[in-house]
């Protein structure tokens, strides 16, 4: 049964079910519950955003307070996905991932393979990406990018609800090191999504919108604007297939491939900086495998090379928007040799 | 072993250093009251986490201060700009996003810096200050200047390896450097005598080879007395001090904070804590300072905080253009 | 006047220099010097691979060794930058960035635009990268597309001792953090290099060989790799043009496209692993402003997704070599519609 | 407050505990001085950093431990294997790069681990495993297992962020978690003396909570002993322990290091300090065991570690197409 709920609230239901359903799975972070120690309410918080508020009544003994050491927990939960644990451990913002990305890159990606696989490291990394808060440079970056470049990792980026159980799901009950990419913007935009536990696989992307026009390709908190901005498109008489490819490692290269086999046409839009970015990473699969295919040149639509502004009038422009997307479809659409 | 320092020290302030140390305190708070009022209005965007009730420790630390001696700060940092001598209208227009803003309004109140005042910024990365303060205190050190740096930091932050090993790493070196560790109960909702695996974040100096000292955080004298022999002691090549101030900030965690992990410690700490009244009180039982003096310092502070709020709110956004400069000096 | 030296000693010549030059150089790291505290010599190593030796003496209390405090003390240099230092700092490995790379990506490069432009930061982070010592996952990574990746750092990657000493001047004496990698196959590489102090610009890209039937552009370690590659081409006939860089953030885009517009055809060789990473990067430029020029696909020749291995066959095979470059030469100049 | 454990303390080892101690140490100390022999001849590839002298430490320690338990080590890992039982023939096989290797050759010297043994690797990344323990540590508390987990760590990486922070972290949880701090004096050329801004390494622990112990690393006995009351403690639920061990290694950082850093220690320490020959000695005073079977041990191990480089050396190396297995459980 579908109802409709949040973003926030489709992350906490799956959580909520995956520990209901396996005692491996543990839960995480700085204030995930809350008032740690202190004379008040427990469960306090549920984490910054509320996203595992609570989970810790529900789950006696299965959701941890830590301090402020990133390295440490983030770390201890690798660990204890070495020894039979599922834990689900929260890295806050991920503009937070300098202090402890050793853990994430050299010690839970390089396991397996340091190991001549003799490793299963099944853990979860949440984290909180993007712009639009006005909380500047540190807090609002998506970086998603560095974490796809590396190899032993799992990346995902939610861009609905339904979407976000699905994979969270997926992502708990998965044997491979995962990041989680919530996009702070997104917490209160609901849709539907079903009562009962589902998976959504990863390395298959969604067409979130057929058109034969222009593929665009979205990521995350992009699929949103990407797809207003084929709307607007519409209107104005251009078909865009909206693809939102829900991980961007894997990356299925294959529905973008056979999409840009129709059109002929392609923008990318990635709300990181573009210099290796995923933007980049889909305008190169173009240029090599997709070569043939290819009728314009790529529109890359993605944050500029700056950090994050905090002045309300300059993020708005930093982050890409459906105008920005849609001239870029109407550039490739129109271009001719 | 840590020390204690009792609340009725002090280090001779004359009435003029007294008069400052009451007027950044008045400010702190002023301002903080005003940002809390404003951001209830919605006008103020993002993150703002309010110093209010934590006065003492920056004033008292900072009024040992001068041109060669900097700060590093925390996402809590308006109180260290001021202390420091940032300008509080320019202040207050970057947390209003403004381009007349310290840092044209890119930065906001997570980021509010100001490097020629020796301000080298609030900091969003919990424990992101201390290293920064190794080598500011380093360039001290090499450039013979004989200035020193200071690293605020939360009892959060204390619990964050950066802040762990440049303590060492400072004493290693021997810097100028002095750890200011303000310890104000709570790192957002987890009370820090639950995420501080020790009595006192202070009982951490020995393992780095340098003093620990406790300090009442609402008691200016007792900060400035604590903070006057650390910095002694670096500017004299002594090395480092941990000083840990232990407060109550007034208001919740960011703006907007439920507050229900707390008992009622702010009531108790604004009634009978309170590091503005206590001042207040002692240097006029002591006929140091009158009441009319500090009351028409108090009025001059409101003026000022009440201009900035103004004239923030009149000065313009930051130009489109802006979003693509600043990001280095020369890139081609 | 130039003489035959290596890699190593052109880097310890330009640091030198700059010590000399300008009292504000200090040089910071691991064992940078070596001994502190010891019973024995001073001096005792002058970093692990000998790069700073014999500074410590040169210029007493201006080479300081560090405890494994990597946050600290890169930290510190960033710190000491914003007040008139000018340090070249050593992050002995860029595999260990994990501990430290909030100081780099959160604090040095994004001080000046979060501070309204009123921030100066003069700092070189030495590092070391690559594969081909056998060192295995965890100190053989090239990982310079996450610097790439991150708006406010310059990014440095030397291809010979003539470079690594030009490169080495300007970046000691640019306004901007600077991170400069050293490929740590390469310190016994000689060349001729001038005795007196040169700078080479950024972001002007090399042309280490010309050729008008397709454009390799290669990076640090792998530029001699892609020449190697061009004289095994040469003799069946097709002229490469090997472009090498030398920055890769700032990117000489325009020289890569002039090249690319009369030979229609790219490879792009890169080190690291292939995900979002500068072969992505050079490709999505093709991609989208080259794309009028591009008469083949991109071939992208670069490091497997997977970590370095230890043994030395699976090693050799991991690095892309000169045979893997020709033939990706080949296909591209061998491709028709 | 730490404590300094007398060399004379024992905990009731029988004689098939005395044999189990020694064979374990005499197994360090062939395979290290074997795998220094072979690298001499330039067939081992790679970064090699050897054990010798340090074997108490790890054989003391690990002799508590079975198979419930979980370590993690260092860069300077083969002791600490073969303390945890990973089998011999596999390592020497996988520091020569073979398919036959305990991590098929893709690991090598600095990442050889067997998870099934609770070894959870030698760590390439100084400061790598300190975290790692924090999870074991959690793990085995969650399901209830009774089980410890070891973090050994270096002089110098007692310096990094993460193993500090890691030591709060286990005290703020109540994890039964031990930190074996092994002080040989170096981290690479630099003095710990001089790296370390404390007497000791020991002295951190109170600000982290928990007891801090010193212990002579040359010592077995008294080695044994302070890790029994450890595990004692960690297995009841009592929390975290920190012993550092003061010990040297007989060896230079990597093979290949001149080490003109160092003085004489290591002339010193062979002398009268080693592991080996004081346990030797006492065991044969005391009669418990007898130097006949002593030697027998020795030739038994001498044997297992010769038959393990002939058999590496007859290894295969890995398939090309092993360059492409084993990054993922599954990925598509
Ligand atoms: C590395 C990092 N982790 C987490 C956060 C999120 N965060 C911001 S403030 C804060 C609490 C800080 O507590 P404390 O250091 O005690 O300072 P206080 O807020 O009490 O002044 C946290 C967890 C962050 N900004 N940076
Ligand atoms: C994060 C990190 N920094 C630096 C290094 C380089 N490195 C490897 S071992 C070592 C010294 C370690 O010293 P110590 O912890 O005392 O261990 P020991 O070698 O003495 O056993 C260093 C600096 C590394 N591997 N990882
Ligand atoms: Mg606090
Ligand atoms: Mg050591």
């Amino acid at each position: 049964m579908a109802r409709t709920i949040s973003y926030r609230e489709a992350i906490n239901e799956a959580i909520a079910q995956e520990m209901a359903r396996d005692p491996a799975v543990i839960v995480m972070g700085e204030d995930n519950a809350g008032g740690a120690g202190g004379p008040g309410a427990e469960d306090a918080w549920g984490g910054v955003m509320g996203v595992t508020s609570g989970l810790y009544h529900r789950f006696p003994g299965r959701v941890l307070d830590t301090p402020i050491s990133e390295s440490a927990f983030i770390g201890a939960a690798i660990g204890a996905a070495t020894r039979g644990m599922r834990p689900v451990a929260e890295l806050m913002f991920v503009d937070f991932m300098g202090v402890c990305f050793d853990q994430i890159y050299n010690q839970a990606a390089k396991f397996r393979y340091m190991f001549g696989g003799n490793a299963v490291t099944p853990v979860v990394i949440r984290t909180m990406y993007g712009a639009g808060l006005r909380a500047a440079a540190q807090h609002s970056q998506a970086l998603y990018p560095l974490f796809t470049h590396i190899p032993g990792l799992k990346v995902v980026l939610p861009s609905s609800p339904y979407e976000a159980k699905g994979l969270m799901t997926q992502a708990i009950r998965d044997d491979d090191p995962v990041v989680f990419f919530e996009h702070k913007a997104m917490y209160d935009t609901t849709g539907e999504v079903p009562e009962e536990p589902y998976t959504i696989p990863f390395g298959e992307a969604e067409t979130a919108r057929e058109g034969s026009d222009v593929t665009v390709v979205a990521f995350g908190g992009m699929v949103a604007r990407a797809l207003e901005a084929a709307d607007a498109l519409a209107s104005s008489g251009i078909e865009a297939e909206v693809i939102d490819p829900r991980t961007t490692s894997p990356l299925d290269t294959e529905t973008i491939l056979e999409s840009l086999a129709e059109t002929g046409r392609l923008v990318v839009v990635d709300e990181s900086t573009p210099r290796c970015s995923m933007a980049a990473d889909v305008a190169a699969l173009a240029a090599g495998e997709g070569f043939a295919l290819l009728r314009a040149p790529v529109q890359q639509v993605t944050a500029p090379h700056t950090p994050v502004p905090f002045s309300a009038g300059l993020e708005d422009l930093y982050v890409p928007d459906a105008q920005r997307i849609a001239n870029a479809a109407k550039a490739a659409v129109d271009w001719s040799r | 072993m840590t020390e204690t320092i009792p609340t009725d020290a002090s280090r001779g302030l004359d009435p003029d250093g007294l008069l400052r140390a009451y007027r950044t305190m008045r400010t702190i708070r002023d301002f903080e009251e005003r940002v809390h009022d404003e951001f209830a209005t919605g006008d103020i965007p993002g993150f703002v986490h309010l110093y209010a009730g934590e006065e003492a420790s920056a004033a008292g630390v900072c009024q040992h201060l001068d041109e060669r001696d900097t700060i590093a700060s925390t996402h809590r940092g308006h109180g260290h700009c001021i202390a420091k001598g940032v300008d509080v209208t320019g202040m207050m227009a970057e947390i209003f996003g403004r381009a007349t803003g310290v840092c044209k309004g890119k930065g906001g109140s997570m980021h509010i810096a100001d490097l020629s005042r020796g301000m080298l910024g609030a900091n969003g990365i919990v424990g992101g200050g201390p290293p920064l303060v190794c080598g500011t205190a380093l360039a001290a050190k090499q450039q013979n200047t004989g200035g020193v740096a200071v690293a605020f930091f939360g009892d959060g932050a204390s619990n964050q390896g950066t802040t762990l090993e440049s303590m060492n790493l400072a004493s290693v070196w021997n810097l100028p450097a002095i750890f200011v560790a303000e310890n104000n109960g709570y790192a957002e909702a987890t009370a820090s005598t639950w995420s501080v695996a020790a009595d006192n974040i202070a009982d951490r100096a020995a393992g780095f080879g340098m003093p620990g000292v406790i300090v009442d955080g609402f008691d200016f004298f007792a900060v400035h007395e604590a903070a006057g022999e650390a910095v002694e002691r670096a500017r004299a090549g002594g090395g480092p001090t941990l000083i840990e101030m232990k407060l109550t900030r007034y208001f919740g965690h960011f703006e907007g904070d439920q507050q229900t992990y707390r008992g009622d410690e702010v009531r108790n700490a604004r009634e009978t804590l309170d590091c503005l009244t206590r001042f207040r009180r002692r240097v006029v039982e002591t006929g140091e300072l009158t009441a009319e003096r500090l009351d028409a310092v108090d009025r001059e502070v409101a003026a000022l905080v009440g201009g900035s709020v103004e004239r923030a709110r009149a000065a313009p956004a930051p130009d489109g253009a802006d979003l693509l400069t600043d990001v280095y000096v020369r890139y081609e």
